[in-house]
C-alpha cells in the first residue's frame, strides 16, 4: 500500500471476505468472481486520486484520503470482495498512469468527455455541471467574464475547456480575454477566491457547493450550474474491468448504498438512476 | 611494443552496450512516444513559451544584478543599521526556499490590498484600497530577482572586497567621491571576480524560472508544455521536449561560461609588487580591452 | 582642551602644514601622540623613523584618509576634515572632505596605480572626474606630465607592464595632475628593486626644484641630506628630534635618533 | 573632541522608522493572521512534517554525495569511455530543472513499467511486468539524489585536483595501489576543499526539498503546511509558519556552515617549500587532530 | 626491435639496474633516447645534467612511475612494468606494478610527505597498508628510523611542523620503511636552504655505507666525488659521458661535459 508515503494512504475498507464495508457493503461473490484474474489475485484495486477537490476526494486533519469518490469507489471494492490502494497523483498524470498500466481505476471526479474517452473508459457514476463562484457581494456572470481573473485547477476540464470557450467568445467579440490562474490543486483555486485573488473560480458544481457551505460569509454562487456531464471512474480502454465496475455500481445503486454515501455527504443532487459507460459519446 | 589496456577496453565495451541498451530500450518504450517529441519540439507554443522563460531570466537577473549590487554596498556601509537591514535581507531571502518564496508573492495582493493610514493599533484615519493587481509575470519578475538578488549580493560583495583597498585609497587621495571610486575604480576592478558566478547564476535562473508556477504563472516553457499535455494526456514526451529546450538554452549559456571564466582568469605575468608578492589577490586582466 | 588660536598671516608666510597637538589612537593603541609640528612654503620635510612608528599614519592624517582624535591640523590654514563652529569640530562631509585632498598630492609605496587604465588614463582620470576638466585637455595634460617624468612614450602602456619604477613615476604625474600645492610621499622607493630607485628620486629631486611643498617619508638618506630642508625623527608616535637633515644626520643628539640611525646608514 | 556623524544617523533613523512601520503593518494586517501562525507553528503535524524533511535532506544528500564521489571519480578516469558517461550524466543533470526532473521521476513508473526481453525491434521474447510501485519518498529521494549527485561530482573532483600530484605519485612509489591512494591520501586532504561547499550544498538541498511536491509528495514541511491550508483556508499563515522553519533550519545549518569554513580556512603557517611558493594551493589543516 | 636476450647470471653477480635502449617520449618530445647502462649491488650511480636533461624521467621509468616506450629495464633481473610472454610485451596490471614499487625506494625533491599525518605516522603508513604489517610493530619500526635519520624526538610533529630538512630526512626514513633493495634519489638537496642540505647528505652518506643499491640525481658534485662509485652526465636524453665521479669530474671527455662542469661547479 501507499499509506506510508503518499500522504493520502488507503481508504482501506471493503476488505476481506464477511467483513463489513462502513456503509454495510458486503461481498457479492457472483460478481466478485467477474474480476480480471490479476486483480482478483492481488485482492485490491490500484486507484490514481488527486486529493485536492473537496468534498470528492480530498485529505482529512491527518492527510488520510477521504471523500464520496472515495467512500464510493470502497463501496464498490466491497462489493467486488478487494481493498482499495490510492495513490496520490497529479491530476494530468492519473489519465496517462492509466493508460500506461500503473492504476486500475482513476476516481478523481475526472468529467467524462470525448476526448478523455479516446484514451480511457469511463464508468459514470454521478451527473456533475459546472459552477462558478465569486467573492460574496460581487456579481459574476459566467457568461460574461470578459477580462476578469478565474481560478481553476490546471487539467481539470474548467481549465481546458470550459474556461478557454469562454475567454475565445470574448476575444472573438473584441472584449479582453478571462485571465485564467491554473493552481496545482484545486484547494489554491478555492483558496485564491476565498481570499480575493481572483474575481472567481469554476470547478465541478459539488466542489464549488462544498466550497460555498465552507465558506458562507466569503464567497456565492455565481449564476447557476451549467453544462451537466457525467462524472466517471476512468478505466483503461477496452478492459473487462469497466464492465465489472458498472455491474458493481448498479448493484450499490439497486441496494440503496449508493444514495446514502450521497446524501451523507449532501451531494444527492446529481444521482443517476443507472451506472453507465462512456455516456459522453452517447449524447 | 604498444601499450595494451585489456582492463580499461573491457569496462569501455561494457559501459558501451549498457549505453546502446538503454538507448534502444528507451527508443522502443511507447511511454516515450518519440513522434510527438518530434512533433512538439519545434510547436510554435512551445518556442514562444520558451521566448517567455528567456525573457523572464533576463529581467529577473537584471533586476537581481541591480539590487544585488545595492545590498552588497549596504552590507559593507559602515553604518551599522543599513548593515543589518541588508543582512536580515540576505538571512530571509537565502534561509527560505524560492519556492516557497514564490507561493508567498503568489499570495501577496492579498495581504497588500489596501494602504492603510493611521497609528498602529491606535488609531485608523483611511484605508485607501488598491485596484492595481500585477500581471502574473511581473509577480514572477519580482519574485524571482528579489531572491536572486540576495545570491547575487554575496557575489558583489566578494568582488568589491577582492579590489585592493589601495585602489579605494588612491582615489580617494585624489579627491574622488566614493560614488566616483565606485564607479570608476572599485566596480570595474571587481568585474573579474564577479562575472564567472554571475554567469552560473544566470544558468541557474534559467532553471529556476520553472518554479512560477508556484505564482501560478503558467506561460513559461514548462507550463506551457504542461498546459499542452494536460489537453493531450502524453506528459512525457511533452516533458522531454520542454527538457531538450532547458538543456539547449543551458549548454549555450555553458559554452559562454566557459569561454568567460578563461578569459577572466587569464593575467598578465608582471603585475605591481604588491600582487606579485600575493598571487590569491586579483590579478587584473590588461594589455589591450582589458575590463573596463 | 581648549582651541589654538590662529594667527592671522599673510599668505606667503603661512606655513604649508601645522600639526599642533595631532594625536591618534587605533583602538587601545595610540600611534601618533601629541605631535607637532610645521612644514614651510616650499620645503621640503623628510620624515624618518623605525617601522610602525607612526609616519604614514601622520602622512594619512595630513590628506584626512585618517580622522585625527585629538589636535589639530591644518593645511595652507584651513582645518584639515573639521569644520570649527564655536567651540566644538564638526567632521566634514564627505564632499568637502574630498574638497580638500584635491589640492594635496599623495604617492604611496606600493604605486596603487589603477590596473585596468593606461598609464595615460591613469593620469587624466582625477582631473576629468573630479575637476571636469574635458577629457581632451586632460589627456594632453597627462602627455605633458608623462613627458615630464620620462615616460612620454609609455603612454599606452597599462601599469602591469611597466617596472616599478616606472609605475612609480606615473603615480608621481598622476598626482602631479590634480596641481596640489602639497605632495606627500609615504616611502616612494622601498618597493622598488635597488636599480630602479634612482629614475623615481631624479624625478622627486626635480620636483623639489620647481618649489614645490613636500613631505617625505623615506629612508634614502642620500636623497634627503641633498634635497631635505628639514627634517624629523618618529619613534613610537612622538617626534623624538627634529632639524636640518645634514645635521641631523651628522649629529644625532638623541639616543634613539643614534640607535636608529646606526642601523639604516 | 567626539566624531559626528549626522548623515549616518539620519540614514539609520529612517532605516529604522521604515522597518518598524513595516513591522507594525503586517502585525496589523488581518491577511497574516498571526494568532494562526503562533497555533500551526508548534502544531504536531507540522513538527512531524519537519522530520520528514530533514530525512529528506539527509538521505538525498548522502546518497547524492557517495554518487557524486563515483562520478568524480569516473570524471577523472584515464578511460575516455568512463570519462565521457560520467560527462553526459552531469551534463544532463545539471542541463535541466529539478523541478522538471522531479515531475519526470514522478512519472518514471510509467515509462519503467515492464521489463522487455528480446533484440530491441526484432523480437521480443517475453515481457516481465514490474509491479513494485516505489513510495514516493523512496522517488523523492531518488530524484533528488541523482541531481545533487550532478553538483557533488564538480565539488569532489574540484578537491581531488586541489590535492598536489607529488602526494598521489609518493604513494604510488611506495607501493600502495590507487585504492589504498585514494583512500588514505588523497581523500583525506580533499576533503578541506570539499566540505566548505558541501555545507552550502546541505542547506540547499533542504530548500530544494519544497520540489518533491513536482512527484507528487506531499509529507513534507511545505507539502503538509499546503495540505492543512486547503482544509483551512489559511494559506498564508501556514506559509509563513514552513518559512519560519525553513529559516530555522537553514540558520544553525549555516552557523555550522560558518564554524565549518573557519575550520578549514584556517593552516598552519609553514609549510612544504613547494606550497609555499604556492599560496594558492590547498593549505593543510595541520596540529592536533588534523582532517583525517 | 628484437627482444635482448638476459643472462642468467648468479644473485649476486646480476646488476641492480640494467637499462638496455630505453627511450621514453612525450607526445612528439623524445625525452630519452636509447639509454643504457647499469648500476650494480651496492654501487652508488650519480646522475648529472642540465635541467630538461630527462634525469628525472629516467629515475621515474625505473620505478614504473612513467612507461618506457622502447627498450628494456629490469631492476634486479626482472623485467620493469612489463609481462613478456612470447614475442609481445603487456604491460604489468596495476596490482603487479604496485608489487614492483615495494622493493624501490623513491624520494623527490620535494618531499611529498603526508600533510595530514605526522612524522612518525608518514613512516608507518605503507608497511602496514601495503605490506599489512601490525600497526604496533609498523610504529616501532618508524622510531627505530626516525632515530636513524636523527628526529627520534620529532615523531609526533606534522610535515608542516618540520624545516626542509628535517622533511626531507622523514622522506628518506619514509622510503626505508619498506626495506627497498633499491634506493631513488630526485635532487634530495635542491629544495632545501644552503644550511640544511647538510643533514640530508650526512643520511644518505649513511646510507650507502651500508651497502645499499643507490641512484642519485644531485648537483652536489661533493657529495658525488665522495660517495658516488659511477657517474653518468645526461644531456638531451642521452648518455654522453659516463665513468667514475673523480675521473669524470676532473678530467670530462666531451664537450657538453666540460661546458656543463664549467657552469656548475
Ligand atoms: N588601520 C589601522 N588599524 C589599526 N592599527 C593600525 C592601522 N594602521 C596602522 N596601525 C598601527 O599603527 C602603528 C603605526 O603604523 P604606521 O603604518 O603609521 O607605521 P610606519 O611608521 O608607517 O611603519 P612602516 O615603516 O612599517 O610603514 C603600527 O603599530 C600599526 O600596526
Ligand atoms: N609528464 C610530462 N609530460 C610532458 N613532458 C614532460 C613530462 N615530464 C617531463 N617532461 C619533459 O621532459 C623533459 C625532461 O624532463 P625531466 O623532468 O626528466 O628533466 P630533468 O633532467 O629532471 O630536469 P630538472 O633538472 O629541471 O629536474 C623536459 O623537457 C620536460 O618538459
Ligand atoms: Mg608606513
Ligand atoms: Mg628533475
Amino acid at each position: 500500500g501507499c499509506v506510508d508515503n503518499s500522504g493520502g494512504g488507503s481508504g482501506g475498507s471493503g476488505g476481506d471476505t464477511g467483513q463489513k464495508n462502513a456503509y454495510g457493503v458486503t461481498k457479492d461473490a457472483a460478481l466478485a468472481k467477474t474480476l480480471p484474474g490479476d486483480i482478483a489475485k492481488a485482492g485490491k484495486l490500484t486507484i490514481g486520486i488527486d486529493a485536492t477537490y473537496a468534498p470528492n476526494e480530498y485529505k482529512d486533519s491527518d492527510g488520510k484520503v477521504i471523500g464520496w469518490d472515495v467512500d464510493l469507489a470502497d463501496a464498490i471494492a466491497a462489493k467486488l470482495g478487494v481493498t482499495t490502494d490510492y495513490t496520490i497523483s497529479k491530476f494530468d498524470n492519473i489519465i496517462p498512469s492509466i493508460t500506461g498500466g500503473r492504476y486500475d481505476l482513476g476516481v478523481s471526479s475526472f468529467t467524462d468527455t470525448t476526448e478523455r474517452e479516446k484514451q480511457v473508459d469511463f464508468v459514470n457514476y454521478y451527473s456533475a455541471g459546472v459552477l462558478w463562484a465569486s467573492a460574496k457581494g460581487k456579481n459574476v456572470d459566467p457568461d460574461n467574464a470578459c477580462g476578469l481573473k478565474v481560478a481553476v485547477e490546471a487539467g481539470t476540464y474548467e481549465d481546458t475547456e470550459e474556461v478557454p470557450a469562454k475567454s475565445k467568445k470574448c476575444t472573438d467579440a473584441g472584449k479582453a480575454a478571462i485571465q485564467v490562474l491554473k493552481f496545482d490543486g484545486q484547494d489554491q483555486a478555492t483558496n485564491a477566491l476565498v481570499l480575493g485573488q481572483v474575481d472567481a473560480m469554476s470547478a465541478d458544481s459539488p466542489i464549488t457547493e462544498y466550497a460555498i457551505s465552507k465558506q458562507k460569509d466569503k464567497i456565492q454562487a455565481a449564476g447557476t450550474t451549467f453544462d451537466v456531464a457525467p462524472y466517471g471512474f476512468a478505466v483503461d480502454k477496452g478492459s473487462k474491468l469497466t464492465d465489472v465496475i458498472k455491474n458493481a455500481l448498479q448493484a450499490l445503486i439497486d441496494d440503496g448504498t449508493y444514495t446514502k454515501i450521497l446524501q451523507k455527504w449532501g451531494v444527492d443532487d446529481g444521482a443517476v438512476t443507472a451506472a453507465d459507460v462512456n455516456a459522453a459519446s452517447k449524447q | 611494443m604498444r601499450l595494451r589496456h585489456p582492463g580499461r577496453i573491457t569496462v569501455a565495451v561494457i559501459l558501451i552496450l549498457l549505453v546502446v541498451l538503454f538507448v534502444l530500450d528507451a527508443a522502443q518504450r511507447t511511454a516515450f512516444d518519440w513522434p510527438d517529441v518530434g512533433k512538439y519540439l519545434f510547436d510554435q507554443r512551445i518556442s514562444q513559451a520558451a521566448l517567455i522563460t528567456l525573457q523572464l531570466t533576463v529581467y529577473s537577473m537584471v533586476i537581481g544584478i541591480v539590487l544585488g549590487l545595492i545590498l552588497a554596498i549596504m552590507r559593507l556601509s559602515p553604518n551599522p543599521v543599513v548593515k543589518a537591514v541588508s543582512w536580515v535581507y540576505l538571512w530571509i531571502f537565502r534561509g527560505t526556499p524560492v519556492y516557497v518564496q514564490l507561493v508567498f508573492w503568489g499570495l501577496i495582493t492579498l495581504i497588500y490590498n489596501s494602504i492603510i493610514i493611521g497609528i498602529p493599533f491606535v488609531h485608523t484615519w483611511d484605508v485607501i484600497k488598491i485596484d492595481w493587481v500585477p500581471p502574473l509575470f511581473f509577480i514572477s519578475v519580482v519574485g524571482l530577482s528579489l531572491n536572486e538578488a540576495a545570491y547575487m549580493a554575496e557575489i558583489v560583495r566578494a568582488g568589491l572586497l577582492s579590489v585592493d583597498a589601495g585602489q579605494e585609497e588612491a582615489a580617494k587621495a585624489l579627491g574622488m567621491s566614493w560614488g566616483q571610486t565606485m564607479r570608476r575604480i572599485v566596480i570595474p576592478q571587481s568585474m573579474r571576480v564577479i562575472i564567472p558566478p554571475t554567469g552560473n547564476e544566470v544558468i541557474s535562473m534559467l532553471k529556476t524560472t520553472t518554479l512560477v508556477a508556484a505564482v501560478p504563472f503558467s506561460l513559461d516553457l514548462f507550463g506551457r508544455a504542461r498546459d499542452i499535455s494536460a489537453e493531450t494526456f502524453v506528459p512525457i514526451p511533452l516533458l522531454i521536449v520542454a527538457s531538450l529546450w532547458y538543456l539547449f538554452f543551458t549548454s549555450i549559456l555553458m559554452v559562454g561560461q566557459y569561454f568567460l571564466e578563461k578569459r577572466f582568469s587569464r593575467g598578465i605575468g608582471r603585475g605591481r609588487p604588491a600582487i606579485e608578492n600575493d598571487p590569491d589577490a586579483p590579478v587584473i586582466v590588461g594589455g589591450v580591452g582589458g575590463v573596463r | 582642551m581648549t582651541p589654538v588660536q590662529r594667527a592671522t598671516t599673510p599668505d606667503a608666510a603661512r606655513p604649508m602644514v601645522e600639526a599642533v597637538a595631532v594625536s591618534k589612537r587605533f583602538g587601545g593603541n595610540e600611534v601618533l601622540t601629541s605631535i607637532s609640528l610645521r612644514v614651510e612654503r616650499g620645503q621640503v620635510m623628510c620624515v624618518i623613523g623605525p617601522s610602525g612608528s607612526g609616519k604614514s599614519t601622520f602622512l594619512r592624517c595630513i590628506n584626512h584618509l585618517e580622522v585625527v582624535d585629538a589636535g589639530r591640523l591644518y593645511v595652507d590654514g584651513e582645518l584639515v576634515g573639521y569644520r570649527e563652529r564655536g567651540d566644538k569640530l564638526y567632521e566634514l562631509k564627505p564632499a568637502e572632505a574630498a574638497r580638500q585632498r584635491r589640492d594635496i598630492g599623495m604617492v604611496f609605496q606600493h604605486f596603487n596605480l589603477f590596473p585596468h587604465m593606461t598609464a595615460l588614463e591613469n593620469i587624466a582620470e582625477a582631473p576629468t572626474t573630479v575637476k571636469g576638466m574635458s577629457r581632451r585637455d586632460a589627456l594632453e595634460r597627462g602627455r605633458d606630465l608623462l613627458a615630464r617624468v620620462g615616460l612620454a612614450s609609455h603612454a599606452g602602456h597599462y601599469p602591469s607592464q611597466l617596472s616599478g619604477g616606472q609605475q612609480q613615476r606615473v603615480a608621481i604625474a598622476r598626482a602631479l595632475a590634480m596641481d596640489p600645492k602639497l605632495m606627500l610621499f609615504d616611502e616612494p622607493t622601498s618597493a622598488l628593486d635597488p636599480e630602479l630607485v634612482g629614475e623615481v628620486l631624479d624625478v622627486m629631486r626635480e620636483l623639489a626644484d620647481t618649489g614645490m611643498t613636500m613631505v617625505v617619508v623615506t629612508h634614502e638618506m642620500g636623497f634627503a641630506r641633498e634635497v631635505g630642508d628639514a627634517m624629523v625623527f618618529l619613534d613610537g608616535g612622538v617626534v623624538v628630534e627634529s632639524g636640518a637633515p645634514r645635521e641631523l644626520l651628522a649629529n644625532p643628539q638623541h639616543e634613539r635618533t643614534k640607535a636608529f640611525l646606526s642601523k639604516v646608514l
